[in-house]
């Protein structure tokens, strides 16, 4: 199978949702087999992998997105990075929350707290080694479920996540602070 | 011709807003006459010309005054061509038609331009857009950011989160996420104990969520699953079992 | 000059930026000359016209940005597309034909072509942002000039001036002037 019509299309697809979407929406969108479609996105990866190109096949949280190549990370921040500067930093710690304190937790079940997309951020936690996939959730389509990791304990100084403050230890702390 | 048809449909009297100028209404006479538009029989087709505008009088005075007007062109050119001129073999006389001619030539030319147009404009009716005009792709690497943080924000930022849901979302949340899970989970400690307590079913203590999708569950199992709950003092233990019933079908007890 | 590594980044640019950007920004934000992004441009519109590629470089008025290859429209067309309801009467399309073919040029130019006046539909063209003042002609009571805009190029698909649609030969020479 030379798929090569097939990932042509998948690609098309990514560009057009700009967001990560998922295999199934992938699915809905191209009509084609889950097996097809996930036959064009690995022929996808290998275009996108040569060095000729500067984006690349992005997998995170079972979903699909294309993004920019890691190395050309420097080149580019002063335009893309910065603006997303306060926006981003805000984003994370709530992100990164709702992993620390609901781990396992799947990017659907974040997304349904934070009510936003929720792939730029993971992607932006995991690369900086805060969060990892921990298992698949026993649901349909078994998603990734996700936890914090070491560096996050040593980051906030904690020896277990049985570490982190309690819920209502947040009330008191406020009074503490004022 | 007293009375104008139009070609395709002959039972139609032609209206003079159907063309889009004198121009266009003469280019319809003329090929609807079939002839030569290098050697227009200016006579004949002024005659029909101002025939039309007559037949056709209920349209409004801008465009009469435009139709008119090259009404009086084609009566100057009429009138010319019937003086006689001496030089009329030669190379240097000037034909009374030939600027109406070049003129016609011309508005065909931008006729036939404007159908490629609106073909191009056809093909190009649909536009493909991505679904937001926004990539974010986050390239900060400002280590500074994650240190100047503490485990406080951290809670301080969730308990911010959960505050800020409202219930639409809750409800969305354990329909979409937890729901289904704690009801296997039900189903799968019904098979293994046959009894079980509330907090077995809670795995995530401290998530107010699952502690609500966990109730929800029991709530909806209690009427489908045919299970029994028992409280044996206030804010106690929540036990749950079985409920011994004849008419389960499933029930081997 | 092989440009691999130059085009990479001209690409990751593009697909960040979605909307399409001209040359001076690309320079701008890419750090190269006008001849190097040029020849990353051609580079990539190579690379991407390869049918293993369902994206393709579009260029609009000027302006560079990547997209779905045109057949993939029907298949994409339900989720992504947008139709353009406003289809212009056959008057207007005559009177920006005229524009299109013949700019820069005047309403009296384009009244004594079409031999109706023009001011309901320049003014149609203009409120639609079809067509602009592109300047004064050198004559008498110096008349404005009109011309086309870009949104006239993106709305008919067009990237420049010399791509609109050409008169076959033999209507080039039915109206060929003597």
């Amino acid at each position: 199978m030379n798929l090569e019509t097939e990932a042509a299309l998948i690609e098309a697809i990514l560009y057009l949702e700009v967001d990560a979407v998922d295999l199934a929406t992938l699915q809905r969108i191209s009509k084609l087999s889950r097996d097809v479609v996930l036959a064009s996105l690995e022929r996808l990866k290998e275009t996108y992998a040569r060095d000729e190109h500067g984006l690349e096949l992005v997998e995170i949280a079972d979903c699909y997105t294309l993004g920019p190549k890691k190395h050309l990370g420097p080149a580019l921040r002063d335009r893309y990075g910065k603006k997303n500067d306060a926006r981003l930093s805000r984003a994370a710690m709530e992100t990164l929350s709702i992993i620390a304190y609901s781990q396992p937790i799947t990017r659907t079940e974040i997304e349904n707290l934070r009510g936003v997309n929720a792939d730029a951020m993971m992607r932006l936690l995991l690369g900086r080694d805060l969060i990892k996939e921990v298992g698949k959730k026993d649901a349909p389509g078994r998603p990734t479920q996700y936890g914090t990791t070491r560096h996050f304990l040593e980051l906030f100084g904690l020896s277990s996540i049985a570490d982190l403050p309690k819920l209502d230890e947040a009330d008191e702390q406020r009074f503490a602070d004022e | 011709m007293t009375s104008p048809q139009h070609e395709s449909s002959p039972n139609h009297h032609v209206r003079l807003d159907q063309f889009e100028g004198p121009l266009d209404l003469l280019l319809f006479l003329i090929r609807k006459a079939e002839i030569n538009i290098y050697d227009i029989p200016i006579h004949q087709i002024t005659e029909q010309y101002i025939q039309f505008l007559e037949y056709a009088a209920q349209i409004d005075l801008d465009s009469i005054t435009e139709f008119y007007g090259l009404a009086a062109t084609l009566l100057l050119i009429k009138s010319r061509m019937l003086l006689p001129n001496e030089f009329a073999d030669d190379d240097d006389y000037d034909d009374p038609r030939q600027e109406l001619v070049q003129r016609l030539i011309e508005y065909q030319k931008f006729r036939k331009l404007s159908d490629l147009m609106t073909d191009q404009e056809r093909s190009a009716e649909w536009t493909l857009e991505p679904r937001r005009n926004q990539r974010s792709f986050d390239f900060v690497d400002d280590e500074e950011l994650w240190h100047q943080i503490d485990v406080w924000d951290l809670l301080q930022t969730f308990s911010a989160v959960m505050a800020n849901l409202t219930p639409e979302r809750i409800i969305d949340l354990y329909e979409e996420v937890s729901i289904n899970e704690k009801i296997s989970l039900i189903n799968e400690l019904l098979e293994t104990r046959g009894e079980f307590l509330f907090t077995d079913i809670v795995t995530r203590p401290d998530s107010v969520m699952d502690v609500v999708c966990a109730f929800l569950a029991v709530l909806e199992a209690v009427k489908s699953s045919g299970i029994g709950v028992y409280q044996n003092r206030l804010f106690g233990d929540i036990r749950i079992r079985r409920r011994q019933r004849r008419e389960l079908p499933n029930d081997e007890s």
